[in-house]
C-alpha cells in the first residue's frame, strides 16, 4: 500500500518536473537582470565603485548578501557541533561496553 | 638545530611556491615588467612563515636534509629529459600492445641499492611511468620492488632499473 | 582506517602537504581577484588534512585546538561584520580608505592589486579559517568514529 | 542556438532530481538514501547555475576578462552557499546512520524500524 | 576558422573518450576495473579543462585544472585504501 | 607558422595516446593491464594537451608582451607537475589495493609476490 | 558547426548515465565511486558554463571530501545493500 502510494507520487511528482522544466524561458535568454546588471556595471555603487573589488561573486557573499554568508557559517557550526557530539557518544558508549 | 634546518627547508619550499603562483599576477601591465608587486612579497613571505611555522614537522619527516643543496636540484631537473625520453618509448610500446594484443606478464622482485625513502619514491614513480612496468608493491624496511612486467624477458634488475638508479643516486643518496 | 599505506604513497603526501597549502592559501587571499576565495580555499586546506588522515591513520589528539580554532574564525568574522554598525552590518568601511587592503580600482577590465578591496579579503580570510577547521574537524571525527566501529566489530 | 538545445539543460535537472527522489523513495538502503539526497542537491545546484548563464557571457571577474559582457554574478555565490551547507548536511546524516548502525545492527530502514518497535 | 575551433573539437572527442571509459565503471567486474576506470576519466577531465581554458581565452581558469589534478589523487588514495582493508572485516 | 605547426603536432599527439589510452581500457584483460594502458597513456596525452596550451600561450607572450599570457604557461606547467607527481602514485595503490585484495594478474608466467606473502 | 552545444550536450549525457549508475549498483563502494564521477562532470559543466568560483567549490567538495565521508561511512556499516 505505501508503496503504490509513494509510485503514484513519484510519477505526479516527475509528470510536472519535466512539464515545467521544459516550460522555461529558453537556455541562455534572461529575462529581468537589473540586480544583476546593477552589481556588475554599475559606475556609482556597484562592486568596483563601492567595494573597489574585481571578483563580483566575492563582493556579493560578503557585501551585499554577508547575512547569507553569517548564517551559512552558523549552520556549518552547528553541524560540526551535531557531527563532534554524535560520535563523541559512539566512543562512550564502547568505554562502557568494554570497560 | 634540527629543527631549525626543518623549518628553514619548509619555509623556502612554501615561498617558492607562492611566488611560482604569483609570478606575473598582480601588478600593472606596464611594458616588459615581469616582476612581483611589493603586497605579493610581504604577504608572500608572512604566508610561507605561518605555514613553515605549522606544518615544519611534516614535510622532514626523515631528517633527511639532502635535497637542501641546490645542485641535486639540478641534477634532478636535468633527469627529466631522459625520464621524457623514456616515457616517449613506454607509450610507443604500450600503443604495439594495445593494436596487437602480445602480452605475458609477470610480476617480479628488483632489489636496487637505494636507501632514502625519496630515491624509492621516485624511482617507483619513474617505473610506473616508463615501458610495460608498473609498481605493485613496496617492502617498508629493505629496498625490494615487486613490479608488474607486461612482457617478461630476462634481468630485470638491469634492463628495469638500471638506467634510472645510476641517475637517482647522484641527487637522492 | 588506521593503518599506514605503502612507503611511495606515504612520501608523496610528506611532499605534496605544503604545496597544497600554499595553494589553498593563494585561492583565499586572492579571492577579490582571481576565482576563488573562502570556501574554496578552506575545502583545499581540509583535503590536505584528508591527505594525512589517508596516509597516516587517524592518530593523535587535535580535536580541541581545530575546535578553538573554528570558534576563532567566527568570531573574528562576526566582530568584523559588526564594526560597520554605523551604517549597516557588512559596510565595507575600509574600501578605498588608505589603511590596509584600501586601495582603490578603476572601473573596468584591470589587473587589479593585492591591495584592495576593504573588509572583503580580511573576511575571506576569516572565512577560511572556519571552514578549513570546520571540514577538517568533521573528516578527523569521521576516520575516529569509522576506526571505533571496526574495533568493536572484530572483538565482538 | 539549436532547436534540440534550447530546453535540454533543465530537462536534465528534471531528470537528475527525479532520479534522486526515486532513491530517496523506494530504496531500502540508508546510505544509499543519503547518496539519493546529494543527487538531489547536485540537479538544484546545476538548475541556479543554468538560470544565470547569459549567452556569450564571460565569467564575472573583472581580472583580465576577455570581454565586457558578463554571467550574473548572484546565483553564482547562492550556489557556492548551498554546496558547503550540503556537505554539512550530509557529514551529519552520515554520523547518524553510524550511529543507528551501533545501536540496532542494521541500516535497512524496515528492520530498522521493526526493531524499534 | 577561428583560432579557438581545433582546441573545442579537441575537447569534444575527450569528451567522447570520458564516455567510453565511463562504460567501463558501468561493467567491469571488480570494483578495481571501476578505481581505474575513474583514475582514467579524471585525467581526461583535467585535460579537458586546460583545453577549455585556452579555448575560451580566460586566463585564470587553469587555477580549476591545478586544483583538480592535485585533489583527485585523495579521492584515488581514499578508494585504493577501502580496498585494501576489504579483506579485514 | 612553426608555432602553428607545433600546436598542431602536438594536439594529433594529445588526441591519438588518450585514444590509445581508453582502447586500452576495453581491450585488455585484467587489471594491472588496463593500468598500464589508462596511466601511462592518458598522462602523456594529457600532457601534451598542456604543452600546447603553453606553447601558444608562450608565443601570444613573445608577440604581444603581456604578462598574463606568462601567467596562464606557468599555471599550465603547474598543473603538468601536479599531474606528474599524483598520477603514478594513484596507479601504484590501486594495483598494491588489487594484489591484495586477492585480484590476481591473468595469464601471469610468474607471481614472485604471490610466492612472497 | 556548433561544437560548443555538442560538448554541453556529451556532458549532460554522461552526467545521466552515472547518475543512473549511483541507483543501480547494489554495491555501495561502487556507487560512492558513481557518485564522484558525477560530482566531476558537473564541476567540468560549470566550468563550461563559466562559473569559476562554483567549479572550484564543486572540485574540491564534490571530489575529495564528499567521496571521503561517505568511504568512512561505508567502512562503518555495510559494504552490500541489503547486506544485514
Amino acid at each position: 500500500m505505501r508503496r503504490s502510494v509513494a509510485a503514484l507520487a513519484f510519477i505526479i511528482i516527475f509528470a510536472f518536473l519535466i512539464l515545467g522544466m521544459s516550460q522555461l524561458r529558453p537556455f541562455g535568454e534572461p529575462e529581468n537582470t537589473e540586480m544583476d546588471d546593477y552589481f556588475l556595471y554599475d559606475r556609482d555603487e556597484g562592486s568596483q565603485a563601492h567595494n573597489q573589488v574585481n571578483n563580483v561573486v566575492t563582493a556579493i557573499l560578503f557585501d551585499y548578501r554577508g547575512l547569507d554568508t553569517l548564517g551559512e557559517a552558523t549552520v556549518l557550526f552547528s553541524a560540526v557541533s551535531g557531527v563532534v557530539a554524535v560520535l563523541r557518544k559512539v566512543k562512550r558508549s564502547q568505554k562502557e561496553v568494554h570497560g | 638545530m634540527k629543527d631549525a634546518k626543518d623549518f628553514v627547508a619548509t619555509f623556502i619550499l612554501a615561498l617558492v611556491v607562492y611566488l611560482f603562483l604569483t609570478l606575473a599576477s598582480g601588478i600593472p601591465m606596464v611594458e616588459g615588467t615581469i616582476l612581483w608587486s611589493l603586497e605579493e612579497l610581504i604577504m608572500g613571505l608572512s604566508v610561507a612563515l605561518i605555514v613553515a611555522a605549522v606544518t615544519s614537522h611534516i614535510l622532514c619527516r626523515s631528517k633527511n636534509f639532502r635535497m637542501l643543496n641546490p645542485a641535486r636540484w639540478l641534477i634532478m631537473l636535468v633527469y627529466t629529459i631522459p625520464l621524457f625520453l623514456e616515457m616517449v618509448k613506454a607509450n610507443f610500446d604500450v600503443a604495439y600492445r594495445v593494436i596487437t594484443g602480445r602480452i605475458e606478464p609477470a610480476i617480479v622482485k628488483i632489489t636496487p641499492d637505494l636507501k632514502t625513502d625519496l630515491g624509492i619514491t621516485i624511482l617507483a614513480n619513474s617505473i610506473t611511468l616508463t615501458p610495460g612496468t608498473l609498481t605493485v608493491e613496496v617492502d617498508d624496511e629493505k629496498s625490494e620492488l615487486y613490479i608488474h612486467w607486461i612482457k617478461v624477458k630476462d634481468d630485470p634488475d638491469e634492463v628495469i632499473s638500471g638506467r634510472f638508479v645510476r641517475w637517482i643516486r647522484r641527487f637522492a643518496e | 582506517m588506521n593503518w599506514k599505506m605503502s612507503r611511495v604513497v606515504r612520501t608523496v603526501a610528506d611532499v605534496m602537504v605544503v604545496p597544497i597549502i600554499i595553494f589553498g592559501v593563494y585561492l583565499i587571499i586572492h579571492g577579490h581577484l582571481t576565482p576563488g576565495g573562502g570556501f574554496q580555499g578552506g575545502a583545499v586546506i581540509a583535503s590536505s588534512t584528508a591527505l594525512l588522515i589517508i596516509a597516516y591513520g587517524s592518530f593523535g589528539k587535535h580535536k580541541d585546538s581545530l575546535s578553538s580554532l573554528e570558534s576563532t574564525g567566527l568570531t573574528l568574522f562576526i566582530l568584523l561584520a559588526f564594526l560597520g554598525i554605523g551604517y549597516t552590518v557588512f559596510y565595507n568601511f575600509l574600501a578605498s580608505g588608505g589603511a590596509v587592503f584600501g586601495g582603490s580600482v578603476h572601473y573596468g577590465i584591470n589587473p587589479g592589486r593585492l591591495d584592495s578591496g576593504g573588509t572583503v579579503p580580511l573576511m575571506n580570510i576569516m572565512v577560511g579559517l572556519e571552514v578549513a577547521a570546520a571540514l577538517s574537524l568533521i573528516l578527523w571525527m569521521m576516520a575516529k568514529g569509522s576506526d571505533s566501529m571496526d574495533v568493536e566489530e572484530v572483538k565482538g | 542556438m539549436n532547436t534540440w538545445f534550447i530546453h535540454l539543460p533543465f530537462l536534465v535537472v528534471g531528470i537528475l532530481i527525479a532520479i534522486g527522489l526515486y532513491t530517496v523513495l523506494f530504496k531500502n538502503n540508508l546510505i544509499k538514501m543519503i547518496m539519493g539526497i546529494a543527487l538531489i542537491q547536485n540537479g538544484v545546484n546545476l538548475f541556479l547555475i543554468s538560470l544565470a548563464y547569459r549567452k556569450d557571457g564571460v565569467a564575472p571577474i573583472w581580472t583580465s576578462a576577455p570581454d565586457e559582457f558578463m554571467v550574473m554574478p548572484t546565483p553564482h555565490a547562492l550556489t557556492l552557499t548551498s554546496i558547503v551547507i550540503g556537505l554539512a548536511t550530509t557529514a551529519l546524516l552520515l554520523s547518524f546512520v553510524m550511529m543507528i548502525k551501533k545501536h540496532y545492527g542494521t541500516i535497512e530502514a524496515d528492520k530498522v524500524r521493526r526493531c524499534r518497535e | 576558422m577561428n583560432y579557438a575551433d581545433p582546441l573545442y573539437i579537441a575537447v569534444g572527442v575527450f569528451m567522447v573518450y570520458i564516455i567510453i571509459s565511463a562504460f567501463r565503471i558501468f561493467m567491469g567486474p571488480t570494483v578495481a576495473d571501476r578505481a581505474v576506470a575513474f583514475d582514467t576519466i579524471n585525467t581526461l577531465v583535467v585535460a579537458c579543462m586546460i583545453g577549455l581554458g585556452a579555448a575560451m581565452w580566460e586566463i585564470l581558469f587553469i587555477d580549476i585544472a591545478i586544483v583538480y589534478a592535485v585533489l583527485s589523487f585523495v579521492t584515488t588514495l581514499y578508494i585504493a585504501k577501502y580496498l585494501e582493508g576489504g579483506e579485514r572485516k | 607558422m612553426i608555432v602553428l605547426a607545433l600546436v598542431s603536432i602536438f594536439m594529433a599527439i594529445s588526441l591519438i595516446f588518450n585514444g590509445l589510452g581508453v582502447v586500452g581500457l576495453h581491450r585488455f584483460p585484467d587489471v594491472y593491464t588496463r593500468l598500464h594502458a589508462a596511466t601511462k597513456c592518458t598522462t602523456f596525452g594529457s600532457i601534451f594537451m598542456a604543452f600546447t596550451v603553453i606553447t601558444y600561450s608562450g608565443a601570444m607572450f613573445y608577440w604581444s608582451n603581456d604578462a598574463k599570457y606568462l601567467n596562464m604557461a606557468l599555471h599550465t606547467l603547474g598543473a603538468v607537475v601536479a599531474l606528474l607527481i599524483t598520477n603514478p602514485t594513484g596507479a601504484h595503490a590501486i594495483a598494491r589495493a588489487a594484489h591484495r585484495m586477492g585480484v590476481m594478474p591473468k595469464y601471469a608466467v610468474k607471481d614472485e609476490l604471490k610466492e612472497a606473502r | 558547426m556548433p561544437v560548443y552545444e555538442i560538448i554541453f550536450t556529451l556532458i549532460l549525457v554522461g552526467l545521466v548515465m552515472t547518475a543512473l549508475a549511483v541507483v543501480w549498483f547494489k554495491d555501495l563502494i561502487s556507487a560512492a565511486i558513481s557518485l564522484g564521477a558525477c560530482s566531476l562532470l558537473l564541476s567540468l559543466q560549470f566550468y563550461l558554463l563559466r562559473a569559476p568560483d562554483v567549479a572550484i567549490a564543486e572540485a574540491a567538495v564534490g571530489a575529495a571530501l564528499t567521496t571521503a565521508i561517505f568511504i568512512f561511512a561505508i567502512r562503518a556499516t555495510d559494504r552490500e545493500e541489503g547486506y544485514s
